[in-house]
């Protein structure tokens, strides 16, 4: 990483780009209100918020790029010319030449119907009108080599889909370079790629600012990236801009509360493994209380003096009383997690996402369970009162019991078995929750063939744990998660789920899934019918469950009702349809879904990557804490460590359809033993939190 | 091809000094073999351009000659023809006895299955005299083979060794074609070695344009410059263009509607006879034909045709005696009379608009009948084929040779086309075929006529209009027989 | 903030003007026999032709003399009747056709689509011609002719958006929790293509009127005399030149029918957000339009 | 690519077959044939001859394959009213047809490529679609809603009848071309235009028509590429309309008395002639299919994804 640390240019120089009371709105929204920040030559400027907050919008006017739909006033000036109300004539002969912009997703951006190579000679030849055909050609090539591609005389005739996605943002920087500009505005050049390839692109793309002299504006959300490229950085929230200034002080402590929350709310390294993890209006409310979102877009509001330890204290300040009791390695920060607050919360709303500040609330489930049972090893919710105790799943190479929540039906503590690259299998007392031996999954391809994305995979999964899955785009997480949910057959291989075989391995077939085994999805827009009730979608899990399948309707409503409150959503919501809902508030509906037929498993597919970091932390919490308060089993999958670190309690890792390594969440992240698992580990870079 | 040739733009003034013509046709030319077709308006039309026959009729309806320079009947039942010496085809053959017997061969051998072969009922063959004469030899004496001898046109034999004369044609006639596809235009052009009268128009064009409204705005525009068969509802119209000439006439066909006396309603005489009564064919042709024709005084016949009796009335319009017939006959209106009425779909002259019309009128007297639209292939396969037409079917009918008896014997007993089997009309038809004095044959044609009328196995209407136009400088006598034939025309100025 | 609403306002005043036309057309042939001053079939041979005002006719009369108004009021119920049933018949098929074979996929779905190629690969006008002449000429198979060569559109939107759909999470989760089959197509599917189906219709409906009206102007819909605005244009199309309103009057009347059809289609298609999608398929699928329109 | 071309080949095989099996099912399910084919006035005998001359007495399954035989290779009994090889009258009128198709679809695509760069423009230039200025859109949308015998109609009172500017009928000189080339184009210049204007203003959507105004193209520019992206969905929907428009011929040629292969199978159904039918229908489905996959071939030219991917997409 330390080869990617950008060299801060000059301080003293002139601002190269100077954007100053910029407004940009459409239709008579703002998307970007009264912005002001430059950029000096060579420097590298971070522009970080989430969702929505008008940075995108913000590139794109410097450029006139905005559209027609809207408006621009403020002053952006390049090298003291403004641009705002410039005509075309003006901005097209500054455009690629003088600022060049790279988009986010390559594939998109770049035309599909035409050779990369002719691609970039035009764009050069646009602004170069004397140079011909050859020499145009072969500058196209040379800016393929230096961004970094093989071979570049034969990929230049090449079209953008015959390119990876790495290689595609790499076209796109050569694209943007060809004309040796003066600015970059690089609009999340590298969010769609795998982390291990976007830390190659962005080394590279600070290697050529550093030779060429850039400046460089990154519009990014991710504040590891951030860390390591930039050497200012622009926050910005509600189209405002609310803190700017050099990225080490901004992310070690910010003086904004919102830079604070929000460097706060996303996993890091550093935290302690299951903590849970402050969200931004938690930390704001610690902060400075109770305070809507404009208040908070409010540039001029600063964290209060003597407030500075105040994200850490956030986390302390929560809940009452329940303590990560199961867990073997007590932390103070497990003295987090609360349900309960929720009706405390529930004000801060603001901006953020309405329900989503309302914390988990099971205890309010009205089934009798007493508030504190997470004190103890939990015994689930009331339904379950009464199923066995309290079970540990051993794992066998950590020989270190980490108890996990309970789980029902009297299951037995069990040491698990696990099959890992060098297929050792570890002897194990009772079988576990879920286990998976030599799993084979394969697609229809073309022609009949069969491409397969899973060769060979085994692992179990014990009660009450969480088990991790990392890997990179198309390394088949999915797949897996998809055969155990009962969705996909497999070719060959055993699922055992409480011992019975439910993969269907060879019969033929639609497979019926197992109500035990439920699934909480990626896309929180897609997996809602929006015909249907929210009510109708969490109670269809009941309707067709054997045991509930005889409740009335009365019934019926009041438990998903009480799921709703679990989750800690307004019960009231049950009739209403998903569309006017946000996107943490569905995922919560996703989750109350899942849990409506009393699963014993949980698979949780990617459950955040499609959320907003604010959010990102309120679903993990509620996972985090429902998982221990019901005792449930997880398949956590995701493509980024951080998070799985955060989650799991043992990882597995993949890479092309088949398990790199697999043991105990500390040992991966400590000593991974593959290069692989290395390289990912590398290349995920989190933000220390500094500032606890 | 069709698409190359311009000729038929421009004015009929450019045309008169280029002596060309552009006739508009309302059927494509299906064939160009002369004998495998009867579409008098249309194929033979062009047709009788090219190819020259024994005889032809002329514009008077008088037979005069062609390649026979005279004739004479040698014995009752053989004819003997004379052929002009100078008679050839286009390609250079001599048009002699030869060709004639070989076409009448060709034409009488029932495996070739030419349509024209049923016209030719009593022609048992023609045997060469000498290169110059042939006899043609009938079953019996028939009055009416020279008529009929106008439709045989005559192809070398030679050269139909190696073409199909369905797509090429090598006449003797005045004509040759230059361009034509199927379905398409069809251009003609005057040959120079012709050994008969040269025509005046040197170039034809036939337009096809079945639209009425085309056809007739053609004419308005100058696009055309003659059209026959026109609907008598836009006579107003044209006769208000001083460019066009106008001409008006019966034709020698008449339009009635059949009714099938074998089976069904039809059957009984009180019926047909209430029919008669419930249409009021004056105000049909007041209104439909624009007051062009009279309603028939209750014949087949039109007056054109020698046997015409001049003594016939025809049914008025009395819709109460039609009632009452009908009541007699046990219909009622706790009992209406169902029928269908088959019509040829655009096939005559306001032929749809005239069966609607008969069809809401008869309702008026209660009787229920449904109009059934057919193409006129498929009527006519029910009609002579099937032997099964419907109770009632819209029709004209005429003979070529305007010959009564010719006409009327398609009304007796075994005729295919009667649907009618009366003793006292046959006999009386029969015997006036074979009678030889004129006065004679006269009554008892009139006889036929007056029980034609009495038992009514028609509803009769009125004979179809001929209404044609023409570019006021082109000098044409429209014929009542719809022939359209170029060598009959000429540019005023020209000559 | 202006040019939004007033867009959006205009969009709603074209699909509402849409549905106010078909529904006045729909009311005006309910209650033709009230309102028509005639008999459609009334013919009156003195005064044919009569142009509209003459002798009181307010629309004039006909070749027969029958009374314009009057037949125009009745002429739009063939096309009525025929096109909603044959876009009910055809709907309800293509639909239920799309919806199992998009869900249970396998040699049925293929045997199914290939049918649906097939269907595509006959230019519908031929085979309505080619049915209707050796089939036989009546309400019953004029309808089936037009049902049989609308289900397509249908039948390919839905299997589509099906084929969509049941991957889709949604879907999934329904599976997860142990819903059957046609717990899923019926709550989870079926409402997924509601819109695109209401929209298809709609644009179908004007593809059936149109189709209707073209069989009737080539003289294999309705029959004379029946009034039926396809047929009356082409009885009227040989008087154009002395009484233009024979022809014309029906003609713009059917204009008036499918252009109504197709506002409110376009105004569902937009409102509905299936992204044109059925327009699309319609234009792809149905060549009857084109067709009749070509 | 090549397994590509074999696919399609094989599908636009079994459209053809199934379209030619539903022709031949519907013509024997009406009855024998033969009764229809015989020469008007034929004989109960003659009738029974000509069956069995044409096989109609054989068994169903063995006519069927005959029948396919012989439309394989354009063998078809004479027609009746031409009395000639059915297949040589359907080729003879082909010329017609062909010119006023041809000169329909260069119309319509010069219309329907009109009306959609207007739409790309003004979209580019940040006008809303459906916005006033969009007019031609409206324009085509009203074309949509008028059957096309009307068209026609309107086009020969107005042209014809009233300013007597063209001739109405026949297919003689280039004037004659005009009125019914229009009325067809009529009826391909909407689906064109609007699939044409609806992937412009898509492609136009698309982040790549950002990067090329990023990297300082004239707006001309960026049309002509998004232009070249929309081709695809646009030379489908010019495949699909390219067949029916021998559909559509055949109400043009009818309203038009264009002597074309549309009127002849009107003629042909009027008159119950069956081989010119079978010859006629065989003729316009093969056309139909393989101007389909001449289509399908093309998508491999115009995008390069689907080259590549060694198959459909
Ligand atoms: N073309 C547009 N028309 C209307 N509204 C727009 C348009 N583009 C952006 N917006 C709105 O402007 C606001 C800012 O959007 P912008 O794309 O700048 O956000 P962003 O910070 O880039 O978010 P992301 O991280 O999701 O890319 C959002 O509310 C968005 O909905
Ligand atoms: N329905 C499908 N049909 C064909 N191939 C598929 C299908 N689903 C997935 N694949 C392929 O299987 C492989 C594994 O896919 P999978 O979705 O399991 O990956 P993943 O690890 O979940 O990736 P991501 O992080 O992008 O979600 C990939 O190569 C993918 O292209
Ligand atoms: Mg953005
Ligand atoms: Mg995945």
């Amino acid at each position: 990483m330390a080869s990617a640390t950008p060299t801060a240019p000059d301080p003293g120089g002139p601002p190269l780009l100077e954007v100053a009371g910029l407004h940009v709105a459409f239709d008579g929204t703002p998307a970007v209100r009264d912005a002001t920040w430059s950029v000096r030559a060579g420097e590298i400027v971070g522009l970080v918020g989430e969702s929505g907050s008008g940075k995108s919008a913000t590139g794109l006017a410097v450029l006139g790029l905005h559209g027609p739909a809207a408006e621009v006033t403020g002053s952006v000036r390049l090298s003291g010319q403004e641009l705002v109300g410039a005509d075309e004539a003006a901005l097209r002969a500054i455009r690629g030449r003088r600022v060049a912009m790279v988009f986010q997703d390559a594939l998109d951006a770049l035309n599909p119907y035409r050779r990369v190579g002719d691609q970039i000679a035009e764009a050069y030849r646009l602004h170069h009108p004397d140079a011909g055909r050859a020499e145009a050609r072969e500058r196209a090539v040379e800016m393929l080599a230096r961004t970094g591609i093989d071979r570049p005389e034969e990929r230049a005739r090449e079209y953008p889909h015959q390119f990876s996605g790495g290689m595609r943002q790499r076209v796109m920087i050569a694209l943007a370079l060809v004309n040796e500009p003066e600015l970059i505005i690089a609009d999340e050049p590298t969010t769609a790629l795998d982390a291990t390839v976007q830390a190659q692109v962005l080394e590279r793309l600070v290697e050529l600012q550093r030779e060429m002299g850039l400046a460089v504006v990154l519009i990014t959300h991710d504040f590891g990236v951030v860390e390591r490229v930039c050497h200012r950085v622009v926050v910005m929230y509600r189209g405002r801009v609310v803190e700017q200034g050099t990225a080490a002080a901004v992310l070690a402590g910010g003086r904004h509360p919102y830079t604070r929350a929000l460097v706060a709310s996303v996993p890091s390294t550093d935290d302690e493994p299951g903590s849970r993890l402050p969200t931004v209006p938690e930390v704001v409310r610690g902060l400075l209380g109770e305070v809507d979102g404009e208040t908070l877009a409010d540039p001029s509001l600063r964290v209060p003096d003597g407030a500075v330890g105040l994200p850490a204290a956030a986390r302390e300040t929560t809940g009452p009383g329940r303590t990560g009791a199961g867990r073997g390695t007590p932390t103070p920060a497990d003295e987090s997690a609360g349900p309960g607050d929720g009706a405390a919360t529930a004000a801060v709303t603001g901006g953020v996402d309405r329900a989503d500040a309302a914390g988990a609330t099971g205890a309010a489930a009205g089934d009798g369970a007493p508030a504190g049972d997470g004190v103890s090893a939990p015994g689930g919710s009331g339904d379950r009162a009464g199923d066995g105790p309290a079970t540990a799943a051993v794992t066998a190479e950590g020989g270190r019991a980490d108890a996990a929540g309970a789980t029902g039906a009297g299951a037995q503590g069990s040491a698990l078995a696990d099959a890992g690259d060098g297929g050792a299998v570890a002897a194990s007392t009772p079988a576990p929750l879920l286990s998976i031996t030599d799993l084979h999954v394969s697609y229809p391809g073309r022609f009949g063939r069969r491409t397969t994305a899973v060769r060979g995979v085994s692992f179990g999964i014990a009660p009450g744990e969480t088990f991790g899955l990392v890997g990179e785009s198309g390394s088949g997480k999915s797949t897996v998660s998809r055969v155990v949910a009962g969705l996909y057959r497999p070719d060959s291989g055993q699922v055992l789920f409480r011992g019975e075989d439910i993969g269907g391995a060879g019969r033929r077939g639609r497979r019926k899934p197992v109500t035990g085994i439920q699934m909480v999805f990626q896309d929180p827009y897609a997996s809602l019918n929006p015909d249907r009730t929210i009510g109708d979608t969490i109670g269809a899990g009941l309707r067709f469950h054997p045991t509930f399948a005889s409740l009335s309707r009365g019934k019926r409503r009041e438990r998903v009702a009480a799921l709703l409150t679990e989750v800690g959503l307004d019960p009231d919501l049950a009739d209403a349809y998903p569309g006017r809902l946000s996107g943490g508030m569905r995922q919560r509906v996703g989750i109350a879904r899942a849990l409506a037929p009393e699963p014993e498993l949980l698979i949780a597919d990617e459950p955040v990557s499609a959320l907003d970091v604010s959010v990102q932390a309120q679903v993990l919490n509620l996972l985090a804490d429902l998982q221990r308060d019901r005792g449930l089993a997880m398949l956590f999958i995701s493509h980024d460590l951080t998070v799985v670190r955060h989650m799991a309690t043992r990882v597995a890792v993949m890479r092309a359809g088949e398990i790199v390594e697999i043991g105990d969440r500390d040992q991966i992240m400590e000593r991974p033993a593959d290069d692989y698992t290395r390289a990912l580990l590398e290349a995920s870079h989190s933000v220390r939190r500094t500032a606890a | 091809a069709t698409l190359s040739g311009c000729v038929g733009t421009g004015t009929a003034a450019t045309r008169a000094t280029d002596s060309s013509v552009v006739i508009g046709l309302s059927a494509a030319v299906n064939t160009l073999d002369p004998m495998n077709t009867t579409s008098v308006g249309s194929d033979l039309s062009v047709l009788s351009s090219v190819y020259s026959s024994l005889v032809t009729r002329r514009p008077d309806l008088t037979i005069g000659p062609d390649a026979a320079t005279s004739w004479d009947r040698v014995e009752p039942d053989r004819w003997r023809f004379r052929l002009n010496e100078k008679a050839a085809f286009a390609d250079g053959t001599p048009l002699d006895a030869d060709v004639v017997v070989w076409n009448v061969e060709r034409l009488t051998d029932q495996d070739n299955g030419l349509r024209m072969t049923s016209n030719f009922a009593s022609l048992l063959r023609a045997e060469k005299v000498d290169d110059h004469t042939v006899d043609l030899v009938t079953d019996g004496p028939d009055a009416d083979l020279l008529g009929a001898l106008s439709f045989l046109y005559l192809l070398s034999p030679d050269w139909t060794e190696d073409h199909d004369p369905a797509t090429a044609t090598m006449g003797s006639g005045p004509y040759e074609i230059t361009d034509y596809a199927a379905g398409g235009n069809v251009e003609l052009r005057a040959r120079d070695d012709y050994w008969g009268t040269a025509p005046d128009i040197d170039r034809v064009t036939y337009r096809i344009t079945p639209s009425e409204a085309a056809r007739v705005s053609g004419l308005l525009s100058g696009e055309l410059d003659v059209v026959a068969g026109l609907d008598p509802q836009d006579l107003e119209r044209l006769r208000t263009d001083r460019a066009l000439e106008v001409q008006q006439s019966d034709t020698t066909r008449m339009a009635f509607i059949k009714l099938n006396t074998l089976k069904g309603p039809m059957k009984d005489v009180r019926v047909r006879r209430a029919v008669n009564y419930a249409v009021d064919k004056e105000s049909i042709a007041t209104s439909l034909l624009g007051g062009t024709v009279a309603p028939s005084p209750g014949q087949l016949l039109t007056s054109d045709y020698a046997g015409y009796s001049d003594d016939t009335s025809g049914y008025p319009y009395d819709p109460e005696k039609a009632e009452e017939l009908l009541a007699e006959a046990g219909y009622g209106s706790g009992n209406p009379l169902r029928v269908e009425l088959t019509v040829p779909s655009g096939q005559y002259v306001a032929g749809d608009l005239i069966a609607q019309a008969v069809t809401q009128q008869l309702s008026e007297v209660g009787v229920r009948a449904r109009i059934n639209s057919v193409p006129f292939t498929v009527y006519m396969q029910k009609y002579l084929v099937d032997q099964d037409m419907s109770d009632m079917q819209y029709i004209t009918q005429a003979w070529p040779t305007l010959a009564a008896g010719g006409l009327y014997n398609l009304f007796v007993s075994d005729s295919p086309y009667a649907y009618w089997k009366d003793a006292e009309f046959t006999d009386a038809v029969t015997r006036a075929r074979t009678e030889t004095d004129q006065d004679e044959r006269d009554a008892l044609y009139a006889d036929a006529a007056e029980r034609a009328r009495a038992q009514a196995p028609v509803l009769f209407l009125f004979p179809q209009p001929g209404i044609a136009a023409s570019s006021d400088g082109l000098d044409w006598q429209a014929r009542p027989d719809d022939w359209v034939r170029p060598a009959e025309m000429s540019w005023k100025g020209n000559d | 903030m202006k040019t939004d609403t007033s867009t959006r306002r205009r969009r709603f005043n074209a699909g509402t003007a849409g549905a106010v036309v078909l529904g006045i057309i729909v009311l005006l042939t309910l209650l033709a026999p009230v309102l028509a001053p005639h008999d459609p079939l009334a013919q009156d041979l003195a005064h044919t032709n009569a142009a509209p005002g003459e002798h009181g006719y307010l629309l004039g009369t006909d070749q027969l003399g029958r009374d314009l108004l009057s037949r125009l009021l009745y002429g739009a119920q063939t096309p009525l009747l025929v096109g909603v049933l044959a876009v009910l018949c055809g709907g309800v098929f293509g639909t239920a056709l799309g919806l199992l074979s998009g869900y249970a996929r396998g040699w049925a779905d293929q045997l199914l689509s290939r049918l649906a190629d097939i269907q595509l690969a006959l230019p519908a006008i031929l085979l309505a011609l080619l049915i209707l002449t050796f089939g036989g000429q009546s309400t019953a198979v004029l309808v089936l002719v037009i049902a049989l060569t609308g289900w397509p559109a249908y039948f390919r939107l839905v299997r589509s958006r099906v084929l969509a759909l049941r991957t889709s999470a949604y879907v999934e989760a329904s599976r997860l929790q142990g819903a059957p089959a046609h717990w899923i197509i019926l709550r989870d599917l079926l409402p997924g293509v509601r819109g695109l189906i209401a929209v298809t219709a709609t644009l179908d409906l004007s593809r059936a009127v149109l189709m209707e009206a073209g069989l009737s102007y080539l003289g294999l819909g309705a029959q004379a005399p029946a009034a039926d605005w396809g047929l009356m244009v082409a009885e009227g199309q040989g008087r154009l030149l002395s009484s233009w309103w024979i022809a014309v009057l029906p003609g713009l009347c059917l204009v008036a029918l499918v252009i109504s059809a197709n506002l409110l289609g376009e105004h569902l298609s937009r409102r509905k957000d299936t992204g044109g999608e059925p327009r699309r398929a319609l234009s792809r699928i149905s060549r009857t339009r084109t067709r009749s329109a070509a | 690519m090549l397994r590509f071309v074999l696919r399609r080949l094989g599908l636009t095989l079994v459209a053809v077959w199934g379209a030619l099996s539903a022709v031949f099912l519907v013509l024997h399910s009406s009855g024998n044939p033969a009764v229809m084919m015989a020469p008007v006035g034929a004989s109960e005998e003659q009738i029974a001859a000509l069956g069995r001359a044409l096989g109609y007495d054989r068994p169903l399954a063995e006519q069927y394959v005959t029948f396919f035989g012989d439309a394989l290779r354009g063998q078809f009994p004479d027609s009746l009213t031409f009395q000639q090889p059915a297949l040589t009258v359907v080729t003879d009128r082909l010329p017609a047809t062909l010119t006023l198709a041809a000169t329909a679809l260069v119309l319509a695509c010069v219309v329907a490529a009109a009306v959609g760069l207007w739409s790309g423009a003004g979209v580019l230039r940040g006008r809303r679609p459906g916005a006033a200025r969009e007019w031609p859109m409206g324009l085509v949308f009203l074309a949509q809603s008028v059957p096309g015998f009307f068209i026609g109609v309107l086009l020969v009172w107005i042209f014809g009848v009233r300013l007597q500017w063209l001739p109405t009928s026949g297919a003689s000189g280039a004037g004659a071309l005009v009125l019914p080339a229009i009325t067809l184009a009529c009826g391909v210049v909407p689906p064109l235009a609007r699939v044409f204007r609806n992937s412009l203003t898509g492609e136009l959507a698309r982040p790549y028509t950002r990067t090329g105004l990023a990297l300082g193209m004239r707006r001309g520019r960026v049309l002509r590429h998004a232009a070249h992206g929309s081709m695809l969905p646009t030379v489908t929907v010019l495949g699909l309309e390219a067949g029916a428009l021998l559909g559509g011929t055949v109400i043009v040629e009818n309203v038009f008395s264009w002597p074309g292969v549309g009127q002849l199978v009107i003629t042909a159904l009027q008159n119950e002639d069956y081989p010119l039918v079978l010859a006629d229908l065989t003729f316009l489905i093969t056309a139909f299919v393989v101007v389909n996959l001449v289509v399908d071939l093309l998508y491999g030219v115009l995008d390069p994804r689907v080259r590549h991917s060694n198959g459909g997409h």
